[in-house]
């Protein structure tokens, strides 16, 4: 199979990649480019653990081929607040105590995120279904919920 | 024992959490060197077939191919768990389930392997197969190991079953004569998966000199260490295995599925090899709990006290011997002081994957049969279900149903704290039932090594062994801090990899916050008893005469007040000047690891015309002796709970006629998503256990012991039926409506 | 493994004629994830988000025409859309996971040929059609018409659908899909149903149709069903003509999913329901 | 004199017997005590128990200390999760 060189931003840079046509966007974004904060829950869809934006639009990046995103910007949780400036949902994470193992963190940071873009204000059950699709086998949900409610009040500028 | 501490019991974050929530941790499939190789098992689709022969020639050939391995490569090992151990991870002889690996390739790809797979010919001659507990223990059923049954056994039951146990005390049948209504019931309960979102995955590097390096998610690596070198007859010691960030493991990550298999093909290929499962292979070949058939006969006078309590288990444990019922016999009662009480187990083997610990292994599934018929005599008896579990509690001083007497437990005080929460008065809507259960675990100590290092600027750098799989490294350097006497911040606590620390028992059994909680207790009363000599040293006075206060050295008795207090920071400071470095270690093998009862309350509600049971709230009371980080307490609570819920009401292994499983991925093996849960309330009970010196009891296992009951009996009052099955799923309770 | 991005349609059409087991990839949320399950790739994808009007909903006399590569997420966010055919857009949206709606399309979903497409029952209650390209050139069908059997559709060789047209909503009509499945999310419509009615002045159902899904190999129009709604307002005696005629409609198989028994019982509960939804929504009161 | 309980199942090795005294300062001495007494013990002790002493549950460390008046309950090696 011949590679397919494919031009893409990812997290605000410009990237370049050669991948097979049937890898897979986790794929090229862990092997290839080194992001590994994506992670490979179930490779079908069904965990969230692999999430990322492409042109802001929330996907599972197992569900997506590398060639497809010729001409996209992705981002990935990488690209999400620094250590020094973490993003109010991380942070708010952090202090709810709303991860154990965290293998789904950054998926759940990546989709919360983009969910706060499009409902900065959204009910408990509208977070919840949002994020149904990020599996998390440690927390019964409970602090993570909290966690992205209290971020989306920050964010609102409301006294959190 | 009330003892007042500075930061046990506060919330600081994680050391470890700002690495992952920006996605920079690394765990087990993230690790990656320069001409590595990938692998791929191929895996049995029989349920149980003899392996005729196996063609690896057309593979071996493939462009890319480094390495093929089957079976044959393995060579025998003494130690008979061991065997097992290897043949689950590669079949010698006999496939015995679907999914049981049979080859495996390396290659420089991905795809060149999974190319590869399609290329290796197995013969397969298929043999009767069994998936189902009763009828593996039925003689004549195809028995998967001869010469294993458990010795006491007769021919009543077939070669499957390799366990018998029976706790208990007194004579059943005055029991039952005491008793004014006796209840006899038979359950079934399914397999379920511990459903950890990261799939096993490992990277190996084994060179023929038998020197190897083995990175991996596990829970135990000192445990991957000894399977390891004794499946690949190398040294122990020439093994380094570092643990990965472990994306959740709930006992399903304290054995070995792929690790063998990588350093078998990396020593062959000689070269390093990443080996990671799919979910399919994580459903079909790494373990998941024991599925179970259970009688149980409770009598009960009209005022409710327990007369007699007896239960009959029979868990269906997968292809090779284990031990396990016996947990589940002995949680069974565990919750009740009992004059009359017998538990009895079976461990039986079938054509499934072997079982592996799942959160409370054993306990569960006991507790769910023993609390539906407590709740169904409660109901027929018309008796309040936390009054009659108040008159039966076990408490300190109760022979308990499997041996020990309690010292002091905190069963009494969580039920009356569900008793007095606002929770148990509210008013219930339509098609709405409420549901109690009690459950109970052991929690364990066991062997550990802690290394601390006082750092010259006052910091402090601790080393322990056993991986952190739900916030450990916090409430580790929490318990140095505290013991130090100083900053939390001050402590940087890593999980060291094989070559760097002592021996460490698996991250299991609730163990890690109590048993490494000790050990780091003890490293840093060493270390304080160097820094308190230092510091005597300094001021030319006996080293009896210093004390350790507030994170400082004081001196004391007629030296009382000559010197002010020097800091640990001081004293680290000029370390160098006053013998070298200073550091504490210990190691050791903590008991007394106390027992932890918790009690769960929910309100389902059924919809009367589908059968869909939903959550509308819960709330678990837990007593955990002294909560460390409060928030990882709760979060422990709410996960076993949420674990729980899906155990009864939709999570499953379904296996057809012939003997395939039909659901190995996440789309039919149903998880709780966030859209099917309440908010879970998780209410902290501190009744210190007596054998840690902060009163630490374990809280990771407790918590899903009471869910499946809780739920069941909460579906019973909805629907005015009672179910004898999990899960509870919606077929299941629109056939009885 | 080829991976084409087709420019226009007539491209498309000839790369599937090329004679090789050819795929077409819209949203990629069913044939990537067979082709991980299934461990086997299709010689050639075809890549057909890039042909112009495959990602558009544009208004087409006084209905919409909703591209083949539009994703769930998109049909969600259109407003007129949405209000016209709530019904329809909502079983959409009940696709997988907020993941998938980013990239999972209607097209895809009903080319699949999967009995338990939550799209489809909707998408036949709506009356919509389906517009396929091929070596023959343009056609429009009924979606209820390319419906063959599990996997299957009645597309013929190198044809695909390049969109489909929801025909204009009609005064005091209202549309809506329920489904039951075993957890809240993330699961395969275990029994489905779509209903559309159209109210008279009287709030009287004048027209009806229902559609169930996941009990037989395709969805199925109930018309039985459909008759015991009309010229009733949604009164007791019709909904549970209505329920019974779902269940005599149902021909379901066991499996991991849901048993015969309870998928025949079921769907008259998700008729009955829907047409509820759908009553009110064309202005009728319960 | 150290009270020593066995469990159900274990009692098949000792014709039935439940409960012995044997004087003991460690578990060790206990352990072998106890599979001197009752040879068909010797398997399972040897492949590892649990010992609950006075209560509290213990590994079968050999040094463990006995008081004279302990109630040493014998169990099977527990693991967990």
């Amino acid at each position: 199979m011949s590679k397919i060189h494919v031009t893409t931003q990812v997290n605000g840079d410009a990237v370049e990649f050669l991948c097979a046509p049937d890898e897979t966007l986790l794929d090229v974004l862990r092997d290839r480019l080194n992001l590994t904060g994506a992670k490979e829950g179930c490779g079908t869809g069904d965990c969230g653990a692999c999430s990322v934006t492409i042109d802001g639009r929330l996907v599972a990046s197992c569900l997506v081929l590398g060639a497809e995103v010729e001409g996209s910007a992705i981002e990935t949780v990488e690209g999400i607040g620094t250590a020094d400036a973490l993003h109010p949902l991380q942070r708010h994470l952090l202090e709810h105590a709303a991860l154990q193992c965290g293998i789904c963190t950054p998926g759940i940071v990546v989709a919360a995120k983009a969910l706060l873009l499009q409902n900065p204000d959204p009910s408990e059950e509208e977070t919840r279904y949002w994020l149904a699709g990020n599996l998390c086998r440690c927390t019964g949900y409970d602090k993570i919920i909290r966690a992205v409610l209290s971020a989306a009040s920050e964010l609102r500028g409301e006294n959190a | 024992m009330k003892q007042d501490f500075k930061i046990l019991g506060t919330r600081p974050i994680r050391p470890d959490g700002l690495d992952k929530v920006t996605g920079k941790a690394m765990f087990g499939a993230d690790k990656s060197v320069t001409g590595m190789l990938h692998a791929r098992i191929l895996r049995s689709p029989h349920a149980h077939a003899e392996i005729v022969s196996i063609n690896t020639a057309k593979a071996e050939a493939l462009a890319g191919v480094k390495a093929v391995i089957t079976g044959d490569d393995f060579a025998d090992v003494e130690n008979s768990a061991t065997r097992y151990t290897m043949q689950n991870c590669m079949a010698q002889g006999r496939a015995l389930y679907d999914g049981h690996a049979v080859a495996a390739v390396a290659a420089v790809s991905k795809a060149v392997a999974a190319e590869a797979l399609k290329l290796i010919e197995v013969e397969y001659k298929t043999l009767p197969h069994v998936t189902d507990v009763d009828e593996a223990m039925l003689p004549g059923a195809p028995v998967l190991h001869e010469g294993v049954k458990a010795r006491t056994l007769g021919d009543d039951v077939s070669g499957n079953t390799v366990g018998y146990y029976s706790f208990g005390h007194g004579d059943l049948e005055t029991g039952f004569s005491e008793a004014d209504e006796v209840i006899e019931r038979t359950f079934k309960t399914a397999a379920v998966h511990q459903g950890y979102i990261e799939p096993h995955a490992c990277l190996a590097d084994l060179g023929g000199d038998g020197r190897g390096e083995l990175w991996c998610s596990t829970q135990g690596h000192y445990m991957v260490r000894e399977v390891c070198s004794e499946i690949l007859h190398i040294d122990a010691s020439q093994l380094r295995v570092t643990a990965s960030e472990i994306g959740g493991g709930f006992g399903g990550k304290t054995t070995v599925f792929i690790e063998p298999v990588a350093l078998k093909l990396s020593q062959k290929a000689g070269k390093p090899v990443k080996l990671v499962m799919s979910r399919d292979e994580v459903f079909r070949a790494s373990g998941p709990t024991m599925s179970s058939s259970i009688d149980i006969k409770i009598g009960m006078t009209k005022a409710g006290k327990i007369t007699g309590a007896h239960a009959k288990l029979r868990y269906q444990g997968g292809a090779f011997p284990y031990e396990m019922v016996m947990m589940g016999a002995m949680s069974a009662f565990a919750a009740y002081d009992l004059e009359h009480v017998q538990a009895e187990g079976w461990d039986v083997m079938t054509n499934r994957p072997k079982m592996i610990s799942y959160r409370a292994p054993g306990a569960p599934m006991a507790v769910y049969a023993v609390e539906s018929v407590v709740d169904e005599l409660c109901q027929k008896l018309g008796l309040d279900p936390i009054d009659t579990r108040l008159l039966n509690a076990a408490r300190e001083g109760t022979k308990s149903s499997y041996g020990p007497t309690f010292k002091a437990i905190g069963l009494v005080e969580a039920l009356e704290a569900a008793k007095a929460h606002p929770h148990y008065s509210a008013p219930l809507a339509p098609n709405t039932g409420r549901g109690i259960s009690c459950g109970f675990w052991f929690n364990f100590g066991g062997q550990v090594s802690v290394s601390m290092a006082i750092n010259a600027d006052g910091t402090v750098s601790l080393i322990e062994g056993n991986p952190d799989i739900g916030g450990s490294r916090a409430s580790i350097s929490m318990m140095a801090a505290e013991a130090l006497g100083i900053e939390f911040d001050r402590v940087r606590t890593i999980v060291g990899d094989t070559a760097s620390v002592g021996f460490s028992d698996v991250t299991d059994g609730s163990r890690v916050t109590f048993a490494v909680g000790i050990a780091t207790i003890k490293a840093a009363n060493a270390a304080i008893k160097e820094m308190c000599k230092r510091a005597a040293k300094i001021w030319d006075i006996d080293a009896e005469a210093v004390e350790w206060v507030d994170g400082a050295a004081q001196p004391t008795g007629h030296n009382a007040g000559d010197f002010p207090p020097m800091s640990l920071a001081e004293i680290a400071a000029t370390s160098g000047k006053t013998g070298g470095p200073i550091a504490g270690h210990h190691e050791g093998a903590p008991d007394k690891a106390g027992v932890s009862f918790g009690v769960h309350m929910v309100d389902v509600e059924v919809d009367p015309e589908t059968g869909f049971t939903s959550i509308k709230r819960y709330t678990a009371f837990q007593d955990v002796g002294k909560a460390i980080h409060p928030a990882y307490v709760e979060g422990q609570i709410q996960g076993g709970a949420a674990q729980g819920i899906g155990w009864a009401l939709n999570e499953e292994y379904i296996y057809g006629e012939d003997g395939r499983l039909q659901n190995p991925g996440f789309l039919d093996y149903r998880i709780p998503v966030a859209s099917d849960l309440p908010m879970i309330e998780a209410v902290i009970i501190e009744v210190p256990n007596p054998g840690h010196p902060f009163g630490v009891r374990g809280c990771g296992e407790t918590s899903i012991v009471p869910p499946l009951a809780a739920v069941a009996n909460g579906v019973a009052h909805a629907i005015g039926v009672r179910m004898f099955a999990l899960p509870m799923s919606p077929p299941k309770i629109l056939k009885v409506l | 493994m080829r991976y084409l991005v087709a420019k226009d349609s007539r491209e498309a059409v000839a790369l599937l004629n090329t004679g090789e087991d050819a795929r077409l990839l819209a949203g990629g949320t069913d044939v990537l994830v067979r082709m991980k399950l299934e461990g086997k790739t299709p010689d050639l994808l075809i890549d057909i988000k890039e042909i112009s009007g495959f990602s558009d909903i544009t208004t087409e006399n006084g209905g919409f025409r909703i591209g083949a590569a539009v994703s769930g997420a998109e049909m969600g966010e259109h407003a007129a859309l949405k209000a016209m055919w709530p019904g329809v857009v909502e079983a959409v949206e009940l696709i997988g996971s907020t993941q998938v709606q980013g990239r999972a399309t209607m097209v895809g979903n009903l080319c699949n040929g999967s009995p338990a497409a939550d799209s489809v029952p909707a998408m036949m209650a709506a009356g919509a059609m389906a517009r396929i390209e091929g070596p023959a050139g343009t056609r429009d069908v009924l979606v209820a018409d390319l419906l063959e059997g599990p996997g299957k559709t009645k597309l013929g060789k190198a044809e695909l659908v390049s969109s489909v047209f929801l025909p204009a909503g009609l005064p005091k009509a209202g549309d809506a899909y329920l489904r039951f499945i075993p957890r809240t999310e993330m699961d395969i419509a275990v029994a489905s149903a779509a209903v559309s009615l159209v109210l008279d002045d009287n709030n009287t159902v004048a027209e009806a149709s229902v559609v169930l899904g996941a009990v037989a190999r395709t969805a199925v129009f109930v018309p039985n069903a459909a008759a015991a709604l009309v010229g009733s307002k949604l009164e007791p005696e019709a909904l549970s003509a209505c329920a019974a005629a779902c269940a005599a409609a149902c021909s379901p198989i066991d499996d991991r999913r849901g048993t015969i028994e309870f998928r025949t019982k079921i769907a008259g509960v998700m008729a009955t329901r829907a047409a509820k939804i759908a009553f009110r929504r064309a202005g009728g009161k319960l | 004199m150290a009270r020593v309980v066995i469990f159900g199942s274990l009692r098949a090795f000792t014709g039935g017997v439940e409960m012995m005294e044997i004087e003991a300062a460690t578990t060790r001495e206990l352990l072998k005590k106890l599979t001197a007494r009752y040879p068909a013990l010797f398997d399972t002790i040897e492949s590892g128990v649990s010992l609950a002493i006075d209560g509290e549950v213990f590994k079968d460390a050999w040094f463990t200390p006995i008081g004279p008046e302990s109630e040493v309950v014998i169990m099977p090696l527990m693991v967990g999760g």
